[in-house]
């Protein structure tokens, strides 16, 4: 980052949008990709992120000063593999049809890039006050984008936003966005223009 | 630094001394996913055995529960009516579909002599065309049709007795849900004449 | 029985942590590779921008270079003079007196000096011309198409008449235009004074097949060579040993020899320079003419 | 061993269901490795052996111990408690020794690697730890979970498990050294300056998985041929 250690309402912010994980740092994609068919799936996968990146930001902040070096990744794995099972166990038991549609995804949470790596930037040296602002600000980012995706995806692929029909009737489903090479698509030309809009920003301030 | 019994300084910076970290979390997470196991498991099954039992009553006319019930060596579902008496049977059925597998229900009348009604659990058809088989204006079509021949797929809007009107653009998804439907009615009608024939 | 289950779970647990922690730790010891910590050390001081100006990969890749083939600890252009003197005093060496390390380009030739030119309608790049054979009668010179002008963060170089010209005024030397130069005809020099004496040519031919190419490139008469020790002639073009270059010394005699004046001076502008310039009007800043494939008189459409 | 199925399972987990193209996993590596085809055949390669090592343990793992009903940990729990025929299922363990194997036969990989192929090792060590943190291998030990034990709707054996695993990385390798051919040639292209890295690759991974799509159905049609 660009200060020494930037304070925990700094970093809330800059994992928003100027650090946003999925289009900034291009963490975290897999399931940005893949979840983001409908807006429902994409907001129950931003609450299980958000669960398991808060819950394990303040546990390894919390041990961070036991931590040796070579063993560390496989401590902060344990961490977060728990705390994933424990949100896909949550899923199946309450939101039994949500488990069905998300399948593999929910346990892909663990490698997932944003968690390790907040993990490792931010939980094992910061205090805990620090790193449950930086996981929160980082699950915002992440929700942002992933919903952003998926409203591009549902609106063009099934015309309906969130379940509420949008589109006229008229409008042919643009089925492709609903499959895999649309997903590449939206989420390329949405990186592309988070790319300008910045760039755009630099010039007019330098 | 006092001096520490020797057996515990072998052990501290042996190998295991230094994951000592590792193994305290890896009992506690262990403990800790256990009692969420137990205290969630059973939840969790019976949000996966009403799922498909919630379907079973709309598939079969005038019943109102479901039972599994083995015939043979299939574990299916006996639909029952107001006063528990069969008002037809329910058989899950699996096959390999255009993408990947296919699991549904069909519902049968009492002598399994023909279709009372059909319906999808889950497919990863391509969405849009082949997912189009879960509609019910298109599974409708099996309702009242024979058991004793099999269903083909046509393509002209007018299918005559045992025919199907195919999905455009779907053929393969419609091909095999009728596939489906006819192996698994075969082996049920078989299995249910064996039972009649020695009760 | 959710004791149970939770014990026997723990239970597995243990099993696993155990087993992996002591073939990890056997592992640890047998696959041991010695590594020197001085590279670690070395590696903390370095800015850690992985700019590639000391001409490796990134900063680690730069520390084990100075650790183990001991290169020399000046380098790094952005650590500049303050992490030459850490690193020296990490590797117990005494820092030689580092100079700053500049681009020079070698070619001297702008659009009318090139020979054999084609109209070449392909894409305005360096990279993608240089793909083009025969697209000018030298193959060894400057393209001319500004790949080390997108490049150049600092807007230190631009490409002047079809040659591309360093501003010694803003140019920090990281080094980006040299990298990207298809034909690498750009390279980073010590510069022990203001300005330095450098071969503005990379024609490698010799005599009349230079002449007919370019009007000013370097025909390998080996004049210099016969004249200073610090030029070495290899393949018909001469190189200069920037490390035997005594500042003390005035080549201009050498300059003054050469019979296709190839051999110029480089670096910031003299104040005698500036005073001779400054009475010419600037000219005209030129609006980019949008280079069209199609031009109005032949459509070939 | 009915080698058709073997055949057909592979050519399915390579081509029509690719890991990347389809299932969207590993995309983080298929981004950032892809910029060299030997880097790119060196990523594919690890990825491809530590899915199979990983593969290999996981499905041993679950089938001995936390499969419900497994021999091992039924085992233990009828000598701690004899008599009782209650079925043991600790498969809420699944995901944790899944990544544990996978954490720690990466790590052994890279020790590995760093002793005994020191220049292999500076090619690409530095992507060796990314490889924990790819998403590729654990989707296919979750693939592989669904098919363990009694109660799975198609039990696996070891064999189609390896299978899997190794015919997955496969499909990676392909598709990351398929892309970095195109990215090699991307730089002489004139690519507009927002969408530079990231967003022209994924660009260029949609049309090639447009590509990839073409190839489903083709394992219905070789079961027919193969008389299925």
């Amino acid at each position: 980052m660009s200060k020494e250690n930037p304070t925990a309402l700094e970093r809330f912010i800059w994992g928003i949008i100027p650090e946003n994980p999925i289009f900034r740092q291009v963490l975290g994609t897999c399931p940005a990709l893949a979840v983001s068919t409908d807006i429902k799936a994409a907001l129950t996968m931003t609450c299980a992120t958000a669960f398991v990146l808060i819950c394990a930001n303040t546990i390894i902040s919390l041990i961070r000063h036991l931590l040796k070096p070579h063993l560390r990744i496989v401590v902060f794995v344990l961490t977060i593999a728990s705390f994933v099972t424990i949100v896909d166990y949550l899923l199946a038991a309450f939101y039994y049809s949500m488990s069905l549609q998300l399948g593999p995804y929910v346990p892909l949470i663990i490698v997932n890039c944003i968690i390790i790596c907040r993990c490792e930037v931010c939980a094992s040296k910061q205090s805990v006050g620090v790193a449950i602002s930086d996981a929160i600000g980082q699950s915002l980012g992440f929700g942002l984008a992933l919903v952003s995706m998926a409203s591009f995806r549902e609106i063009l692929g099934s015309g309906t936003w969130c379940g509420f029909r949008i589109m006229p009737d008229s409008w042919p489903n643009w089925v492709l966005m609903l499959l895999p090479p649309g997903a590449f698509f939206v989420f390329g030309f949405l990186i592309g223009a988070v790319n300008w809009f910045t760039s755009l920003k630099k010039n007019k301030s330098s | 630094m006092k001096k520490e019994h020797p057996l515990f300084l072998c052990i501290k910076n042996s190998y295991l001394g230094q994951s000592w970290l590792v193994i305290l979390l890896s009992i506690f997470f262990g403990f800790t996913l256990s009692g969420v196991q137990a205290f969630l498991q059973e939840k969790i099954d019976t949000n996966k055995s009403n799922q498909s039992m919630r379907i079973v009553p709309t598939l079969v006319p005038g019943a109102v529960t479901g039972k599994s019930v083995t015939v043979g060596d299939l574990t299916v579902y006996e639909a029952l009516n107001q006063n528990n008496k069969r008002a037809g049977w329910v058989i899950p059925a699996r096959g390999q579909g255009f993408a990947d597998k296919i699991e549904i229900l069909i519902g049968l009348t009492p002598d399994a002599s023909s279709l009372s009604g059909l319906s999808v659990l889950n497919q990863k058809e391509t969405p849009g065309l082949g997912s189009r088989i879960t509609e019910s204006s298109w599974l409708s079509q099996f309702i009242g049709k024979g058991t004793t021949d099999s269903l083909t797929p046509t393509k002209n809007p007018v299918p005559s007795k045992n025919e199907i009107r195919a999905i455009t653009g779907a053929t393969i998804s419609s091909f095999s849900i009728c596939q489906i439907v006819n192996e698994n009615v075969k082996k049920f009608r078989a299995e249910l004449r064996k039972q009649q024939a020695d009760p | 029985m959710l004791l149970e289950i939770s014990l026997l779970a723990g239970l597995v647990m243990l099993l696993l942590a155990l087993f992996s922690g002591y073939s990890l730790g056997w592992a640890n010891k047998t696959f041991h590779v010695e590594v020197d910590p001085k590279i670690a050390q070395v590696n903390h001081v370095l800015p850690g921008a992985n700019c590639g100006g000391c001409g490796y990969i990134g900063c680690a890749d730069y520390a084990s270079a100075i650790v183990l083939q001991g290169v020399s600890v000046t380098k790094c252009p952005v650590g500049g003079e303050s992490c030459a003197k850490k690193i020296a005093d990490i590797m117990g060496v005494e820092v030689k007196q580092s100079w700053p390390y500049r681009p020079v380009i070698h070619c001297a030739a702008k659009y009318p000096d090139r020979l054999k030119r084609i109209p070449y309608a392909g894409e305005a790049t360096c990279i993608a011309a240089n793909l083009v054979s025969g697209i000018q009668g030298c193959v060894y010179g400057c393209l001319g198409y500004g790949d080390c002008v997108a490049v150049c963060k600092y807007d230190a170089i631009h490409i002047v008449d079809g040659l591309s010209v360093v501003d010694y005024e803003k140019c920090i030397g990281c080094g980006a235009c040299a990298k990207i130069c298809p034909r690498n005809i750009i390279t980073m020099v010590p510069f022990k004074m203001e300005n330095i004496v450098a071969i503005a040519c990379s024609n490698k031919d010799f005599m009349n097949d230079v002449k007919s190419v370019c009007n000013v490139g370097c025909i390998g008469c080996k004049a210099c060579e016969r004249l200073s020790p610090i030029f070495k002639v290899a393949n018909n073009l001469p190189s200069i040993d920037y490390n035997q270059y005594d500042p003390g010394v005035s080549y201009q005699a050498v300059v003054d020899k050469c019979p296709r004046e190839t051999i110029i001076y480089v670096g910031k502008p003299s104040q005698k320079d500036k005073d001779a310039v400054s009475k010419e009007e600037v000219p005209k800043p030129v609006e980019a003419q949008f280079k069209t494939t199609v031009d109005s008189t032949e459509w070939r459409g | 061993m009915d080698l058709i199925g073997l055949f057909l399972l592979a050519f399915n987990a390579t081509l029509i269901n690719n890991y990347v193209l389809h299932y969207f996993v590993g995309i983080c590596a298929y981004i950032g490795v892809s910029k060299r085809i030997e880097m790119a055949f060196g990523m594919g390669c690890a990825v491809t052996f530590v899915m199979g090592v990983a593969a290999m343990l996981s499905w041993s793992a679950i089938y001995f111990l936390l499969q419900p009903g497994a021999p091992l940990t039924s085992f233990i729990f009828k000598t701690i408690h004899p008599g009782s025929d209650s079925v043991v299922n600790l498969s809420v363990l699944n995901s944790i020794v899944s990544i544990f194997v996978i954490a720690s036969s990466v790590q052994l990989v890279e020790m590995y690697i760093r002793k005994f192929f020191p220049a292999l090792y500076k090619a690409f060590g530095v992507y060796l730890p990314l490889i924990t943190t790819n998403c590729a291998i654990l989707f296919a030990c979750i693939e592989i979970m669904k098919h363990v034990g009694k109660n799975a709707v198609e039990p696996w054996g070891l064999d189609k498990a390896l299978l899997l695993a190794i015919s997955a990385g496969m499909g990676f390798t392909l598709a990351i050294v398929l892309m970095a051919g195109i990215r090699e040639d991307l730089e002489n292209a004139d690519v507009p300056a927002p969408l530079q890295g990231p967003g022209i690759t994924l660009i260029t991974a949609g049309i090639f998985a447009m590509a990839f799509m073409g190839f489903t159905g083709i394992d219905r049609g070789l079961a027919v041929l193969f008389g299925r």
